[in-house]
């Protein structure tokens, strides 16, 4: 970690006073242990305030939609979910690749603050570290070692590009964690395992807890539209009123906006307020494309287009009846 | 709290007419309910029909409002693939319905109540077929009460 | 003083949803939240901090005010009658108590807001004292102890152990404690003695917090100065303008009014609204906030010197919900600091 | 009344009333008659203040009421097409029945510092419609104040509104000029031609009155300006603000300029005060 840091900070001053870049967007510490901040650098004297943990759980590939509107060249620290957005980005038209410098960080996990709070670890927090799959941890009662397993982000444990997959440089060049290499879709199947009922059930009740924050459609790399219909009065799609059906079109409509180009970083389920399962949305997405259409690869090129905006004539077709007579 | 209070639900399942809504494409389906029409093919009277420029038009938000203000049952009908008028068209449309269908599904919407099909303006037959066979389907499902915006008033 | 121990509390709750309709902190999917109290239902006065604050039957998400039909040129407007069945939101946080006194101000003052006062009169606020408050507490910075007996509160409780507490305070809570009499014991002097002691261990608590240092009472409140301020510019940068803080923030009391279009008829309804919006001040000749830095700006400028100039207190109570929900980190404490609130 | 409800205690209701007529003044500004449904006037307002105006399903939008108080059988609102709640009402058709709540904010001060001072009124376009409320009440008490200019540009000669009066009666009022101003030349206009501003200064009023503006923010900008140029002190002038509104009451939380609700504390203000509040408006 320590290590990492000093080549941040490193990378950052060189390229800044080079002028190579104008910005800098990277991590800084919070007021807590357990949290890091976006930040945003242009002058020398805050490069300092680098950092690089186990909790740079935001992906910051989205603010250079705004910041690029300021600022000729950026220089942004990117993890491996974090680049597939940028490469989505990319591919949406939304950002020049060649305005930014993309500093690659392969990433071990990143550690849920809400995980260590459930099993009270979080108050007098002092010290916490990783070792390959152990999480060592300091409090006021000593030293415990953790299995880190247990307290990662559930985004991070289905984590299949640990390292950038796009980058100018890379700051670690050794992988630090195994890539899961098949995606079982697990937490999809159970839900079709369920009968219409159930399943309706189950998304009202999720979707009821919905306080339509947006705070999903704001952190998500691929939701760039530059006015949302849900912020456009005017074509009538936006109610706001705080009924079932209003929720369900939100989230059906959210989901459906990003199949294909979601790249399932996670980010809209840890950022919702009240924990809605909104990746079980996309994955389900996610897994038709792949059976469908084969591997699902958004966000791993940057010039193939995405799999709604592509066609091919023997597509499989679930619609076909047999024709009838004139 | 998320459905339909239980009042809404006892409708005689005898007195129930349910509603359909048909997005057809303008240069094959909607022809194809015009011939259905003049040749006298029977259809269901409770289908209304609304014309859309190329299946591929439908957005997922026009089925969601559909089934939202009282719809029990939408069918899309567009061109047979190759057919499009205007070329691909239908070739995204196929592509898209498939996900929405499939996520329709999974967020526990009746696979019957959303029925894509490919109706050319010479299949008068297949259209009314169609129709009908969505229509007996949505009875037999009962009204739709799944996504139905209580405050709407049929 | 009464107290009930913690074991006959669900004899409480049902005793108390006989007459009312009983709002608890319950714990579902590993969340908690006020909600309706039923039969079974896993209460749970461990956590601090709802997920949402309980101003939502004050003042709800979503409420339709009156129902409209327009036939030709008629048009008929029914007022929605008000639900007649007095509430009881058990678990009031002191924190959350104060938030409720100071939407008072804002929707009771003239002209007043009926649909408020309505709720606000027709429930009873059982309040609930706090003994282990939590890192992103800062109630304290708004003079908020966390077992204070806020003004406005019905009955005041607090839970030690397995033992609750319960103190009637106003005189609908003496008229809910007399019916719950049969359940509610007498304390004895070492209760008092051990009430005491715990009292002034939070408050000693209190000061170890890591936010305890915080104190908007530092801020040079010179609104000009301040509005102007180069600080906006930095510290917005984060904010990714989602409503989150909006939402789950006991004070925040925007609203927008919209109708519906059902069909045969209509209704209006009123629903929250969030200053962090892009379209909360669109007009149809244009917006007086067009980037987030205006937007973040207003929000707490609105809690820190607005509110405050109009009603000589913080529009905050230190809650710390924002702190735990926002997705960047971004909160109310950072901004205070960066404002100039910290003591030393 | 015909709502249901025996009082209008709850601010958030509106009141039916009619639209008894609308007469079309521009391409897109039209004067809307309103009254309660057995006739006469909804409510009692002061000059300058606001009425929120109902059309459901579509809407509510706040509007200055620009008819005189003195007025006692209806209340006007002259509006201008821009919007959606504004599309609706030009569509409407005579006798249709709307909601209109009010009065929301305060209002000139007609009868405290007004009284006996020479006025000067400044609006462009439809920013004639608040202050209109201002003028008539004045004529109808004439013995009241002291001399009365008005100056009132447009774009152009079409788009002056209430028309009747600008060029008719007003000027016939004792003691009153009526000044108008379009900002291009055009055939047939025989009036000054120029942006109001300009005009304003061109015609060197004294300072020994009380300005009221109106018009659109670029406009009062600019006028303000100039009318400190001419010597006009801060507290010598007025003018009326719009910002997005919900409720008009002061709880919706929009509106607001600094600790100020424009629905509640203004529309009407005292350059004065504008000068402390925040450049968010």
């Amino acid at each position: 970690m320590e290590e990492m840091i000093s080549k941040m900070k490193k990378i950052a001053y060189e390229d800044l006073s080079t002028k190579k870049v104008d910005r800098v967007i990277g991590f800084g510490k919070g007021d807590f242990i357990y949290e890091a901040n976006p930040i945003f650098i242009s002058n020398l004297e805050e490069v300092d305030l680098l950092v690089w943990d186990l909790f740079c759980v935001n992906n910051l590939s989205k603010y250079l939609i705004n910041e690029l509107k300021n600022y000729q060249k950026i220089g942004i620290f990117l993890k491996g979910c974090d680049s597939l957005g940028f490469n989505q980005l990319v591919k949406d038209n939304k950002v020049d690749p060649d305005n930014v410098i993309v500093y690659g960080v392969p990433c071990e996990g990143m550690i849920d603050p809400n995980k260590l709070s459930k099993k009270n670890l979080l108050k007098d927090l002092r010290y916490l570290r990783r070792v390959d799959e152990k999480l060592i941890i300091v409090t006021k009662q000593g030293e415990k070692e953790l299995i880190a397993k247990d307290y990662e982000y559930d985004k991070c444990l289905k984590c299949k590009h640990p390292n950038p997959v796009v980058y100018s440089e890379l700051l670690e060049s050794n992988t630090l964690r195994n890539s899961i290499l098949t995606d079982d879709f697990e937490e999809v199947d159970r839900i079709e395992d369920m009968n219409s009922e159930e399943r309706y059930e189950y998304w009202s009740e999720q979707f009821s807890k919905c306080i339509r924050c947006y705070a999903c459609r704001n952190i998500c790399p691929v939701c760039s539209c530059d006015k949302c219909i849900f912020d456009n009065l005017d074509i009538g799609v936006s109610g706001k009123a705080k009924v079932d059906s209003e929720d369900q079109f939100f989230h059906i409509v959210r989901a459906y906006h990003v199949a294909g180009r979601c790249v399932d970083c996670g980010e809209c389920s840890r950022v919702c307020p009240e924990s809605i399962a909104i990746d079980k949305l996309n994955r389900k997405i996610i897994k038709d494309i792949t059976e469908i259409y084969g591997e699902y690869d958004a966000g791993l090129n940057p010039s193939k287009s995405s799999v709604l905006v592509n066609y091919k004539l023997e597509d499989f077709d679930p619609f076909e009846t047999s024709k009838g007579g004139k | 709290m998320l459905l339909e209070s239980k009042e809404n639900l006892t409708i005689d399942k005898e007195e129930f007419k349910p509603l359909i809504v048909a997005f057809c494409c303008n240069w094959c389906s909607y022809a194809g309910a015009d011939l259905a029409g003049t040749s006298r093919l029977n259809y269901p009277a409770n289908i209304r029909i609304i014309k859309v420029p190329c299946s591929c038009r439908v957005n997922p938000n026009f089925v969601l409002r559909a089934f939202q203000n009282g719809a029990d049952g939408v069918v899309i009908a567009g061109c047979h693939p190759g057919d499009c008028h205007y070329s691909t068209g239908n070739y995204f449309a196929r592509r898209r319905l498939t996900l929405f269908t499939s996520l329709l599904n999974y967020i526990g919407i009746e696979s019957e109540r959303l029925k894509v099909d490919w109706i050319s303006a010479a299949e008068a037959n297949k259209f009314a077929t169609v129709m009908n066979d969505v229509l007996e389907k949505v009875h037999k499902l009962g009204p739709n009460r799944k996504l139905r915006d209580v405050r709407w008033k049929r | 003083m009464k107290k009930i121990t913690e074991e006959k509390l669900p004899e409480l709750y049902s005793h108390i949803s006989q007459n009312h309709d009983l709002f608890v902190p319950i714990d579902q999917d590993d969340s908690v939240n006020f909600s309706l109290w039923k039969d079974g239902a896993n209460v749970n006065f461990d956590v601090l901090k709802t997920n949402t604050s309980p101003k939502k039957y004050i003042f709800p998400q979503c409420e339709t005010f009156f129902n409209f039909k327009s036939e030709g040129k008629k048009l008929t407007i029914e007022r929605i009658k008000s639900e007649e069945k007095p509430y009881v939101v058990f678990g009031v946080r002191p924190c959350d108590a104060k938030s409720f006194r100071l939407l008072d101000n804002v929707f009771l003052s003239e002209p007043m807001d009926r649909l408020y006062e309505e709720k606000r009169n027709r429930g009873i606020i059982v309040s609930m004292g706090c003994n282990e408050p939590e890192d992103t507490c800062f109630c304290n910075s708004f003079s908020i102890l966390p077992n204070s007996i806020q003004e406005g509160v019905d009955v005041f409780t607090l839970k030690l152990g397995n033992k609750i507490f319960w103190e009637a305070i106003s005189e609908n809570g003496v008229e809910l404690t007399n019916k719950l009499s049969d359940l509610l014991d007498d304390v004895t002097e070492g209760d008092l003695k051990e009430i005491e002691i715990a009292k002034s261990q939070v408050n000693e608590k209190v000061k170890e917090l890591p936010f305890s240092n915080i104190d908007p009472n530092e801020i040079n409140r010179d609104l000009n100065e301040l509005f102007q301020s180069k600080i906006w510019d930095e510290i917005s940068k984060s904010c990714i303008g989602c409503g989150s803080c909006t939402f789950v923030c006991p004070t925040c009391h925007c609203y927008d009014i919209q109708d519906y279009d059902g069909n045969k008829s209509g209704e209006r309804y009123r629903c929250w609204d969030s200053c962090m919006y892009s379209e909360f001040t669109l007009m149809a000749h244009g917006n007086p906030r067009t980037t987030q830095k205006e937007r973040f700006r207003q929000r707490f400028m609105h809690k820190l010197v607005y509110y405050p100039n109009n009603f000589d207190e913080y529009a905050c109570v230190g809650c710390g919900r924002c702190v735990g929900k926002c997705p960047v980190n971004m909160n109310i404490t950072k901004v205070i600091r960066k404002l100039g609130g910290e003591n030393q | 009344m015909s709502c249901g409800c025996n009082d209008h205690i709850d601010p958030l209701i509106p009141q039916i009333a009619v639209v008894k007529s609308i007469r079309s003044d521009t391409n897109d500004v039209s004067t809307f008659r309103v009254e309660k449904p057995e006739g006469g006037k909804c409510f009692d307002f002061k000059p300058g203040q606001c009425a929120m105006v109902s059309v459901p399903p579509i809407g509510e939008a706040i509007f200055s009421i620009t008819s005189s108080p003195t007025e006692t059988e209806f209340m006007e609102f002259s509006i201008k097409r821009c919007g959606k709640v504004t599309e609706f009402l030009h569509n409407l058709e005579v006798d249709t029945e709307i909601g209109v709540r009010g009065p929301y904010g305060n209002n000139f001060p007609v009868n405290e510092e007004l009284i006996g001072k020479d006025l000067l009124f400044i609006a462009g376009g439809i920013g004639l419609a608040p202050l209109r409320s201002v003028i008539n009440y004045v004529m109808d008490n004439r013995k009241d104040y002291g001399k009365v200019d008005i100056v009132y540009g447009a774009r152009t000669s079409g788009d002056l509104v209430h028309r009747n009066e600008i060029f008719a009666n007003w000027p016939a009022g004792m003691n009153t000029n009526v000044h108008l101003t379009v900002d291009r030349e055009e055939e047939g206009w025989e009036g000054n031609v120029g942006f109001v501003p300009n005009y304003v200064k061109d015609l060197k009023f004294d300072t020994n009155k009380v300005a009221l503006v109106c018009g659109p923010p670029i406009m009062i900008k600019y006028v303000l300006l100039g009318l400190e140029e001419l010597g006009f002190k801060k507290d010598q002038v007025y003018t009326t603000l719009e910002l997005k509104m919900k409720c008009g009451i002061g709880k919706c939380g929009r509106c607001n300029i600094g600790d100020k609700y424009v629905c509640k504390d203004g529309p009407v203000f005292r350059c004065d005060e504008i000068q402390q509040l925040p450049d968010e408006y």
